[in-house]
């Protein structure tokens, strides 16, 4: 696969066409190169490859050691990241879907996020857990969710969603090497999207640090992860559709949250449509809301419009499932809602 | 030590194992033709665990499994429409659509379902045994569980729960042999995973999980000392995993094609076969089962797909119990976008 | 203890003081009379009587079989109220403080509040979770969190947390004979407050209204739990020394949340301040300021203001969790704030 | 069979053991007059448990323990005065007055916490194990945990990954026959916890938790296996908790003043005490002893008392390593009310 081997050649071209997927793998081989304390632990993430195929090609390279099968035991795993982190190793625990990181909340927020302070800043606990969230393929109600905000709540995480190839090598690098425990918030539909991403083995991605995907004057669509996806495909039907011009801030980070991004960008725009994959009520999109109506008090035009996943356990029926997901219709509803361009 | 059933049970057993067989190529049939979504994990291989174990059950008692269920729920005589509507997303599934292959439940057959966190079905299970007793009803609970999901902190929370108030139920290990890619013996400081039932000061055991009669008999005798004396316990069936984790696993990556065709050789369905033969069964009098099997599951498919799509106005059907759209009706102000008729107008409850 | 042994007498008075603790303690008892289907499950709510004494004298009237003791085992007896549940039982589940939930978060989250929806309404779950949140008595990191928002943000689920002794009634009373599951937030420092209650053992809260506490018409104080009770403080200050009404809307119910009752405050007082216990980001407060800000958005003079416990975990030295919590002094000054009136 | 440890030693041991004691004695006086808040679990009655094992580690060893440590950090050799001023939640505490009595730590003598939540140290524990293989440093980790802690999910998940992986780990069991209010028998239905290791295929011992050569030799032998092959160990030492599970409980509805006393019959320091005696200490010897405790605390108490309290500026000292105010800096836009000052303006990371 040529962009675990384009390194390797010494005329590397600066950038290359792959996948979302492929771009997390790269991170994970250069740090697991760079850096011995670097080390993989998850389910399935060795013989078989990964459940999506992420760390597939690592165990024959790192060994078994470095790419570490578990047991299916998420609380002890993934409280063993933690101890390995708080003697200084690096250990990169996958978590095949963040529904299964219910049965491991104790050790991430009781536990990893507390380290820091409650022992005076005697012990740091650099570890970092990767998961993908999202939901669209039917897998029903128990493997569908998103729960983001949760984790971005507690002070003592960070939390990153790359939603392009580049920031998921760029993030997961800033990850790996923050001295605090980070939650890497992957996706599953993103998985396959392509992308252009530095070979650059010194490239990493700034956490806390949102980015303008598009430029635009009418209306703001906020988003992280796949629901950034969907928000470039809407802000391209208002184009060309509704000569509206919207602006996309991509979060990248929702802890911390680069509020002057967004802030600036809803001073320009006068109106904003928050997105996210999983429940807005008490999600991200509300403190999105609360935050920008907050800032922009004075600027804003219109009320701001959230719009998640439809507050149901997600049904498995594929009409169902669509119908409840925060699809392009629904997005593009509110933004022309907020524009008062509603039919 | 394996009871003989008379020949006509026998049979009888024999027509459900090939159901379950050929209902699971035929699922697989219909996920490559995108009729079936999600994840769909498929018990080929592993009918005698299947059909054994549940037809112990007596009236009353309880049936609680993971999510490769369609055998125990064809097994436990829940109709192959009503599962293959379910896989079809359709009105007429067992689950009304809203589950799927994971999600299966009946519960006037007294399957509570079809789970799909490791290891989560287990304290819920427990809880069943515990709302048996408290109702002063003679049933027990039959727990179905993968050999992965003996590493969960669940199955010691629940095992210690049910042996200290001594719950009926028993907790069947359906040990395939791995779990997803991983082997028992990768997974499992102690792989003989029924003699972790002693750190409960339960008893467990192990049988042959493609011996039908030899399953059968284990679950009958556990299961009525759960009812008689509430006395839980463990049972282990080593059986084998014919085709990959789900349909989307080739299966290959972990194990040779060699490791499969060894199991195949001593198929559970053939063993069957050969003990129906030595009793009299005639060549007509199984392929007599054949087409009978045959016509049931191809009738499932057709009344699953002729079966209507669940409507999108009752996207919130039964997430709340009725009455419960008047608890929100206050909620509407400063809503999500569209929130209230995608959720709170349709139909609450039922 | 008058207040259990009251009911018995013939002419009983309608209300009698009582703590919130107490409030409890009678609603169970009802409750356990009223259906044998009711039984309390928990550590230490036997022969312990409660680790914060709510169920004391339960064990001896009901014995253990109705009281029922369970070892140090979350995921599991959570999840065999579940189980019990589903065969139509009424389990109430004590948890000691809501920080151990979060070793069992999979069974409320991913079981409990899925089971409705997957199984097409096929079975039901009418399980009631008690446990309090809370902090201020130098409890430290891991045992001084208010994770509410976190269960309120979980369709399939119904968050309750009273405020008042009467509430602590009548809302467990609700949860009990509710058919779905529902989690009952209580609070360590209000277990000791007094109220009136009412006797009548028909008395339930209705679930999903909030309550007027306190009626003005310069601001609007929005809380639940603990943080009503501050908001209540406050409104008294601000009348005394600043001559300012503040409304209080105790919001009793966060799923589903009675935004009509907030809403209708706050356009009269054009003003929100929102208040609680946990910490704001991505917290209750969240959500609230969203949707005032949204539903009140020609209303508003000033944007919504949050105050919540400073985002750090809690420190176990009393000056610097005093310094942490959502105190009487942080919420006056955000309410002086929002009015121009900070000196 | 326990190795009799020269005189000198045992003297110094029984030292360390009524330091505990009467250490504990006055951590309770002082929680009484308020100058110590929170939790506060005491450890008198199991001194021979905590010096025993502590004891038995060696240069480079890890400790980890529950919340019940003030005896663990006093054995390791954390002076009373850092401990006494963090349960005074003062700057000079060895956690700098953010942790209190149940988050004690001391990294430098391998101490990494006190932690709060039952069971939740085991995964950690167990990750730390996991460390020192990858570093390739010759230690062991010894990771206490209560009786009660053994019905938590998080002891099955934890012991099963340290045997698969064959971590240098010991699991201490400090069975005082009760958690809060519940005894052993009525928690576990494997009563004697040990033996629970052989689901994991792990040795498990029992030792008299009250016998200090008893526990020093068995934590030393298996400490040693630990290191040497690799083998993880549980051991559970059978002690006594003579206070209230904590100081806000007086401890006797659950067990009688009967049952108290007769533990105290044979109290750990009386036997150690009489061992001495034997050997040839003196009165003078011991009332030595005696003194120097008695100085050693209440100079702990004078230091603890005049440490300063923790700067309110540092509120959020220590929660983000250093480098992290930066990433929060663009956060600030609608914060909630005063949020900027009280969280990212104090000094984030040290
Ligand atoms: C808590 C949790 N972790 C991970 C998964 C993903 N997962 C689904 S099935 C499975 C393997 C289970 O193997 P086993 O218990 O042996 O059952 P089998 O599939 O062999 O029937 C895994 C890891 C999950 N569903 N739940
Ligand atoms: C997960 C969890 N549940 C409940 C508690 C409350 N709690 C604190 S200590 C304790 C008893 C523990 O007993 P044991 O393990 O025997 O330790 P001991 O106190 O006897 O040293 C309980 C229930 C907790 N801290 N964590
Ligand atoms: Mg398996
Ligand atoms: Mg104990």
């Amino acid at each position: 696969m040529s962009a675990t081997s384009a390194p390797a050649e010494p005329a590397a071209p600066a950038t290359e066409t792959m996948t979302y997927r492929e771009a997390l793998r790269l991170a994970l081989r250069e740090e697991l190169q760079r850096d011995e304390r670097v080390f993989v632990m998850g389910e399935e993430v060795g013989l078989f490859e990964g459940s999506y195929k992420v760390t597939a090609g690592l165990l024959e390279e790192f060994g078994d050691d470095r790419i570490r099968d578990t047991p299916i035991s998420e609380e002890g795993f993934v409280g063993a990241g933690i101890g390995a982190a708080m003697l200084g190793e690096r250990p990169v625990v996958e978590i095949m879907t963040i529904n299964f990181l219910l049965v491991a909340m104790d050790q991430v927020v009781n536990h990893a996020a507390k380290i820091g302070a409650m022992f005076g800043g005697e012990v740091r606990c650099p570890l970092v857990v990767r998961t993908p969230n999202g939901a669209g393929n039917q897998l029903t109600a128990q493997h569908s969710q998103s729960p983001d905000g949760w984790f971005a709540h507690v002070p003592g995480l960070k939390v990153v969603a790359p939603a392009t190839p580049a920031d998921a090598k760029g993030l997961l690098k800033a990850a790996i090497r923050d001295d605090d425990p980070v939650l890497v918030i992957e996706n599953l539909p993103i998985y396959k999207e392509k992308g252009e991403v530095p070979l650059d083995a010194g490239y990493v991605a700034p956490i806390g640090r949102a980015a303008v995907a598009r430029e635009g004057q009418d209306v703001t669509l906020v988003a992280h992860g796949f629901a950034a996806v969907r928000a470039l495909q809407v802000a391209r039907v208002l184009e060309e559709e509704h000569e509206v011009e919207a602006e996309v801030v991509d979060l990248r980070s929702l802890r911390p949250l680069d509020m002057e991004t967004v802030a600036a960008s809803v001073a320009k725009t006068n109106r904003a449509v928050c997105i996210e994959e999983g429940w807005p009520s008490y999600g991200v999109t509300a403190e999105l809301a609360a935050r920008i109506s907050h800032a922009c008090f004075d600027d804003l035009d219109a009320p701001v419009e959230r719009v998640g996943t439809a507050e149901v356990p997600l049904p498995y029926a594929k009409v169902l499932e669509q119908a409840a997901l925060p699809h392009r219709d629904r997005i593009l509803a509110a933004a022309l809602h907020t524009l008062d361009l509603s039919g | 030590m394996a009871i003989a059933a008379p020949q006509s049970q026998l049979l009888a057993l024999y027509e459900e194992m090939l159901l379950i067989r050929v209902f699971e190529t035929e699922a697989e049939r219909q996920y490559k033709a995108a009729r079936i979504g999600g994840y769909c994990h498929l018990s080929s291989g592993q009918e005698a665990t299947c059909v054994g174990a549940v037809h112990a059950m007596q009236e009353g008692d309880i049936l609680v499994t993971g999510y490769r269920s369609h055998g125990f729920a064809l097994a436990r005589g829940t109709s192959p429409e009503a599962v293959m509507a379910e896989l079809f997303g359709r009105r007429d599934g067992c689950a009304h659509g809203r589950g799927g292959s994971m999600h299966l439940l009946d519960t006037k057959l007294g399957y509570y379902g079809g789970w799909g966190i490791v290891g989560g079905q287990l304290p819920l299970a427990t809880g069943l045994a515990l709302a048996l007793v408290r109702q002063g009803r003679p049933g027990a609970v039959l727990c179905e569980l993968g050999d992965g999901a003996v590493n969960m902190g669940s199955w010691h929370e629940s095992l210690n729960l049910a042996a200290l108030w001594r719950l009926p139920i028993v907790y069947l290990i359906v040990n395939n042999r791995y779990g997803m890619g991983t082997s028992v013996e990768r997974a499992s400081a102690e792989p003989e995973l029924h003699k972790r039932a002693s750190a409960y000061r339960m008893p467990g055991e192990v049988v042959d999980g493609d011996d039908l009669e030899a399953v059968l008999e284990a679950t009958e005798r556990l299961l009525e000392r759960a009812r008689a004396e509430r006395e839980p316990a463990v049972l282990e069936a080593v059986t084998y995993r014919y085709r990959g984790h789900s349909v989307a696993d080739a299966g290959l990556a972990y194990r040779t094609k060699e490791e499969i065709k060894e199991h195949q050789e001593h198929d559970p369905l053939l063993r069957v076969a050969a003990r129906l033969r030595e009793a009299g069964a005639t060549t007509d009098d199984l392929r007599a089962v054949d087409e009978r099997v045959e016509s049931r599951v191809q009738a499932a498919v057709a009344f699953a797909g002729s079966s209507p799509d669940p409507d999108v106005s009752e996207l919130a059907t039964g997430m709340y119990a009725v009455g419960s759209a008047e608890q929100f009706a206050r909620m509407r102000p400063g809503s999500p976008f569209g929130e209230e008729e995608l959720t709170f107008d349709a139909g609450l409850g039922r």
